[in-house]
């Protein structure tokens, strides 16, 4: 039997004008079990907290019935006041006579008979308590950020700064994802390779950063603070310890037709290739798909010109395994292929091009040096159309396009229009707008520059219909404010189409138990105030996979996930939640009801021996709870038929004790 | 016939930690009455109302049982509602298919910042249950004097 | 007309076309496709706008209803799926409905038929000047 | 058939695919037949039996026969096979120690309906196309066995096997249109107070005897809430109608998504209670609510609890039943 102690608050006269305290501390004190009952003014106060104390000494209290104001507010004072006191914090149970009694009754007998009324409740409970204790688990001090773009980068440079190792893991033959293909960022017009390009080399040098580029996430095990991670180093048939880079494989690489996939497609490259002078790390890639030797067996030329003896066509996939303290998602996104729009003649027209085809048209790395030549006959267009929203801000039932904003169009294409304008002064550019949005620091007066200053044509309407003839791209295009149709002979189209996830997200998130949306965005913990971090503890989200953001919000972004990834990993250990699920093995069917209602992959099940009738032995599949992963949300106590399942310091006695005793009147 | 008292039913509330039990302590500080009737019960989510719970609560002469969580999308360990909303979407049927009057059992989405929903719906229900009467069809009658 | 009548007739063609008008964002891309736009006095992203605020009586009196193909290249392309042609055809249907009268009688399409002229468009034209 | 499951049995015991065979027995009497292990042929010769009574779902069975080792060979009719599968993907058997036997059905007699039709003293019964010929102590009789065929056949939902290596007898088809839920549909359509009428006169009969839960092929775990003490809800028997609901509404809760509607526990029950009725409307109600789903039909198919729609509907809305 518990020896119990009853404390009544009176909150001043917040709970004392409407509840007869005295009467409350009584009846109460007459409830088997309670051994001490009083009433004091404030007992959140320090003296009050005193008088607890006290009395959980001298009475030699097992449990504590607090009838004050919601637990939401005191529940933790009374709890560390009873730790201190030796009394295990978990012994402390409020009744809620404030914000549930004094402050929506007026009746002092209804509302005394309803303070007593929870106070049983509360006192049957702690009948039933036990003494919790949190679980303590060691974080292993390393990140890994999955993906290598401006958000990776940024989210590795910071932890390292603060003295953690972390590991990136790219899945392309080098870092530098989205942002290496542009050419100048909004609104400053820096050219992106001179601010990024330095930051890739801040990351190769940087001792506490490892880079896996060409590799890929295999499996994730474990949960916050001790992840166990399965990377796949794809082969690339050539030594990253040996290359250095020279790139003369790939200048005498015979094979010349590979589409370049960092020019869009625009121009070819070698079987061998580096992506483009800056990469990180500076080491070849053998494309297998084209190269010769691994086709027919035929041609090694390469591995006889390289010096350094580094080509292998023999290289098979290495599986690394690695443990991290936390992990971060960093998947970034892919501008949408507009081949669905028949309209827009993007599948038929050679010079309807997307915008990140534009950025490589302009960039003096680019396929034509930076001169804007059109794909089809390198020629220069004088007569140059954008179209915005491409797939972006559909019916959420059109299979065609996103239902969401991509949020970076409006600015990128206001910059195209301008450099452009600037560059080629002899050039007509038009932009279709539905809605031009640019909040953000110097956007509109970026936009308005472009309007202004540049005398680019902004429509509001949309382009219906690009066809091609002789050469000319026909443009039928509405012009809602002056109520027009618009015919206009265009020489080349440019389309600025929706950003969405990148494909291999999707697994990713699987792997991670984090949560995506139905656009395959990963879900923030709270939208508001937890927006780097996935409801799964221990995953952090930076930049596009969270949802489209420019380049400066990506990079602020991946700081504070950053931030949160110091804070988790500066942490020798991480203290538990002790209200979580437990599951009684001597119950356990192992049915695994309990593991799909599981939100967090906290529940596992392993073949134990237990002992059957006759002294034999039996194997018994059974669930177990890591407690460091389990919440306490009490899915899955439900979800068990045997009741095996039972949530610590919310179990189904006390819950049903609490119902008995508001029942019992 | 002196004895006969104006009936005041027992009705039992779950709610969960995060959004209704904090929208009932709205509804305190916001001083917006609804009748002592309702007796709440903190759980840490609506996925932890057991539908043992609520025929407990019957069975020890509850005339009414209501669970209150945070709304579809809103939960705050992301999809403990979904799984209660289909629990005692089954649940409430087949108490209805017994013939146990369907308008005992009810689930509302609160969130924390409804203080005004959280009394509106319990000054609702209690008077729901209040016209119905006496609990007789699911109660233990050793339970009553 | 009162405004009980305009509300019915309002009603009438959302619950006929089967349209939500308010998922319209005002891009104006069925305009920009249409293949008919020189030939109408009230466009279809018009339309959508005019259906919005009830001004039906506007569009019926409008021979815009009668110059739209039906093509439904504005239905096709709507990023939105508002639909605009289902739109002028329900407004069209409401006005044949009302006059009794069908543009287009069964007996007068011997005389239309032409060796050049696909069966389609008979098909079509049936279909919309007469109910 | 019988001859033939014998032979068979006989043979995967020669060859040594199986050390055992689960099958049936005939009981206290020949209506009243058990499930059984046979390990010899001489066992099998002396007590396997097959014939209209064979009516017991012997998966269930495997869930301890599966913890002794070995190899077991078992017979299964199609309404068997989805307790099996749903077993399976509860992790409770294990496949690879079993070796199915699928056989053809068409149904089982009801005893009760036997002797509704004066037919008493019964001794054997052996099909004969579509009736029985009962031999009874004053001789045989024989009867349509449409008129004599238990509730759950007359609505059987399925003649296809769901798992089985190999099958005895012909493979039939799903019955889409089975009509099992009919009388779900009946007690729908009445008010409330009818509703409440129909379950007191049949609930309260129940002496919890705990046959239905015994029987179950759901009902497997290795203590009942029931007999737990420990689970502040254990109940001996029943003390007033309240515990008869209470037990048998959380027994259908806790089977609701799993119960493959193999009508064990209604065929069980002494007193009679269509404790089916019960189990069926759970299953008409996930059907409408979230899509049709037989248990037992896809041992990887997420349970209707274990997953959920964004959009599922809401219980206010989820009345179904005038009030």
């Amino acid at each position: 039997m518990q020896r119990i102690g009853v404390f009544i608050c009176h909150c001043g006269t917040n709970i004392a004008a409407t509840v007869d305290v005295k009467a409350v501390a009584e009846a109460l004190g007459r409830e088997p079990g309670v051994v001490f009952s009083t009433d004091y003014q404030y007992m959140c106060s320090e003296s009050g907290q005193t008088l607890m104390r006290d009395a959980i000494r001298e009475h030699k209290l097992t449990g504590v019935v607090v009838c004050s104001c919601s637990p939401r507010m005191h529940e933790t004072t009374f709890r560390k006041a009873a730790e201190k006191e030796g009394l295990n914090p978990y012994m402390v149970e409020i009744a809620n006579i404030r914000e549930q009694v004094s402050w929506i009754h007026k009746d002092v007998a209804e509302a005394t008979e309803k303070a007593i009324i929870l106070g049983r409740a509360a006192i049957a409970k702690v009948h039933l308590n036990k003494p919790l204790k949190a679980g303590e688990s060691p974080v292993t001090k390393r990140a890994l950020v999955i993906g290598g773009g401006i958000a990776g980068i940024q989210t590795a440079l910071d932890i390292a700064e603060a003295g953690f190792e972390v590991d990136i893991v790219e899945k392309e033959p080098t870092i530098g994802g989205k942002m290496a293909q542009i050419d100048k960022t909004f609104p400053t017009l820096d050219c992106a390779a001179c601010i990024l390009t330095p930051k890739m080399v801040d990351v190769a040098q940087n001792e506490k950063i490892k880079i896996f580029s060409y590799s890929e996430v295999e499996s994730v095990k474990g949960f916050v603070g001790n992840f166990k991670v399965a990377i796949r180093k794809k082969a690339r048939y050539v030594d990253e310890e040996k290359c250095t880079g020279c790139g003369i494989c790939t200048e005498k690489c015979p094979q010349k037709k590979v589409p370049n996939e960092f020019n869009m497609g625009l121009d070819t490259r070698r079987a061998i290739y580096i992506p483009f002078a800056q990469a990180v790390p500076k080491v070849a890639t053998i494309d297998a798909n084209y190269c010769t030797m691994m086709k027919t067996g035929k041609c090694g030329v390469c591995q006889k010109l390289c010096g350094a003896g580094a080509i292998d066509y023999k290289q098979q996939d290495t599986i690394v395994e690695r443990e991290y303290g936390a992990i971060v998602a960093a998947t970034g996104f892919n501008p949408m292929k507009p081949t669905q729009y028949n309209e827009l003649g993007y599948a038929t027209c050679e010079d309807v091009v997307t915008s990140l085809e534009l950025e490589r048209l302009m960039n003096a790395a680019g396929p034509t040096a930076g001169t804007l030549l059109r794909p089809s006959d390198k020629k220069h267009p004088h007569t140059i159309v954008f179209v915005q929203c491409v797939g972006s801000r559909c019916d959420a039932e059109n299979e065609k396009g996103k239902p969401y904003c991509s949020k970076i169009c409006c600015m990128y294409t206001a910059k195209h229009a301008m450099l452009i304008r600037e560059k080629y002064p002899d050039t007509e550019v038009y932009v279709f707008y539905i809605d031009v949005r640019t909040p953000g620091k110097n956007f509109d007066e970026f936009y308005r520059r472009a309007v202004e200053q540049y005398g680019v044509h902004y429509v509001k309407g949309q382009v219906g219909k690009v066809v091609e003839e002789n050469g000319v791209l026909k443009v039928q295009a509405s012009d809602l404010l002056s109520g027009e149709q618009l015919h206009i002979d265009a020489d080349l189209v440019v389309l600025a189409t929706a950003v969405e996830p990148d494909k291999s997200a999707r697994s990713i998130a699987t792997m991670l138990t984090a949560s995506m949306d139905t656009n395959d965005f990963f879900t923030e913990a709270h939208a508001k105030l937890r927006p780097v971090e996935s409801p799964t503890a221990g995953i952090f989200l930076s930049g596009v996979c969270q949802g489209p953001k420019d380049i400066p919000e990506t990079v602020s972004q991946a700081s504070a996930a950053a931030a949160k990834v110091i804070g988790l990993l500066a942490k020798d250990k991480l203290t538990c939640n002790p209200c979580v699920a437990e599951s009684d093995e001597m119950l356990c069917n192992g049915c695994s009801s309990c593991e799909k209602v599981c939100p967090y992959g906290a529940i596992t099940y392993t073949d134990k021996e237990f002992r059957g009738p006759n002294r034999t032995t039996l194997i018994r599949r059974v669930a177990s709870v890591n407690p460091a992963v389990c919440q306490g949300c009490g899915a899955c106590t439900v979800a068990c038929p045997s009741g095996a399942m039972d949530l610590k310091g919310f179990s189904n006695r006390q819950i049903m004790a609490e119902v008995d005793a508001i029942c019992k009147m | 016939m002196q004895d006969v008292k104006e009936f005041r039913p027992k009705i039992v509330a779950f709610c969960c930690n995060w959004c209704s039990y904090a929208g009932a302590d709205l509804a305190g500080s916001s001083r917006l009455a609804y009748p002592a009737d309702v007796k709440i019960i903190r759980v840490p989510c609506s996925c932890r109302v057991n539908p043992l719970f609520i025929l407990r609560a019957f069975q020890r002469g509850a005339d009414g049982v209501i669970m209150a969580g945070c709304h579809p999308g809103d939960c705050h360990y992301t999809s403990g509602n979904y799984f209660a909303r289909r629990r005692m979407t089954l649940l409430f049927s087949m108490l209805d298919y017994l013939g146990i009057e369907r308008e005992r059992t009810r689930v509302e989405w609160i969130s924390a910042a409804e203080g005004a929903k959280f009394s509106k719906t319990m000054n609702e229900f209690a008077a729901t249950v209040a016209a119905l009467g006496e609990n007789k069809r699911l109660e233990d009658l050793r339970c009553k004097k | 007309m009162s405004h009980d009548k305009k509300q019915a007739a309002l009603d009438e063609i959302l619950r006929s076309s089967g349209v939500d008008v308010r998922k319209c964002m005002r891009c104006g891309k069925c305009t920009a496709t249409c293949p008919a736009f020189d030939e109408m006095e009230y466009h279809p992203h018009q339309f959508v706008y005019m259906v919005e605020k009830g001004e039906i009586e506007k569009l019926a009196a409008s021979p815009s209803i009668f110059k739209c193909l039906s093509c439904f290249a504005c239905m096709e392309r709507c990023p939105r799926q508002v639909e605009p042609a289902k739109l002028i055809e329900a407004v069209r249907l409401s006005v044949i409905r009302e006059k009794g009268a069908n543009h287009l009688k069964p007996e007068q399409v011997p005389a239309l038929l032409d060796e050049d002229l696909p069966q389609q468009a008979i098909t079509s034209a049936f279909r919309k000047y007469s109910k | 058939m019988q001859e033939m499951m014998k032979k068979r049995a006989t043979e995967l015991l020669a060859d040594g695919t199986c050390d055992r065979v689960l099958g049936w027995a005939v009981g206290d009497f020949v209506y009243d037949q058990t499930p059984a292990l046979f390990r010899t042929e001489e066992e099998l010769q002396k007590g396997f039996v097959y014939n209209g009574f064979s009516a017991a779902n012997l998966s269930k069975y495997l869930v301890k026969e599966c913890r002794a080792g070995g190899k077991i060979a078992v017979f299964l009719k199609p309404c068997d096979t989805y307790s099996f599968n749903q077993l399976m993907a509860e992790h409770r058997i294990k496949r690879e120690m079993i070796y199915v036997i699928g056989i053809a059905c068409d149904g089982k007699a009801d005893v009760e309906k036997l002797k509704e039709q004066g037919i008493d003293g019964i001794t054997d019964i052996k099909e004969s196309g579509d009736s029985y010929v009962v031999s009874t102590i004053y001789g045989d009789k024989t009867v349509k066995k449409a008129e004599v065929l238990a509730e759950r056949c007359v609505a059987c939902k399925s003649r296809k096997h769901m798992v089985y290596d190999e099958l005895i007898g012909e493979e039939g088809e799903v019955i889409a249109d089975s009509g099992r839920f009919d009388m779900v549909e009946k007690l729908e359509a009445m008010t409330p107070d009818e509703r409440y009428l129909f379950w007191r006169g049949e609930l309260s009969r129940c002496i919890r005897c705990n046959a239905c839960r015994n029987v179950c092929p759901a009902c497997t775990c290795e203590q009942c809430i029931f007999d737990n003490p420990r689970s502040g809800v254990s109940q001996k028997a029943a003390a007033n109608s309240f515990e008869e609901n209470m037990f048998h509404i959380i027994r259908a809760f806790h089977v609701a998504g799993r119960c493959t509607d193999c009508g064990e526990c209604s065929r069980v029950c002494p007193e009679n209670i269509p404790l089916h009725l019960l189990n069926r409307k759970f299953i008409k109600d996930v059907n409408t609510f979230y899509g049709d789903y037989q248990a037992g039909e896809d041992p990887a198919a997420k349970p209707p609890l274990g997953r959920y729609e964004k959009n599922d509907i809401e219980p206010g809305e989820a009345g179904g039943v005038k009030a």
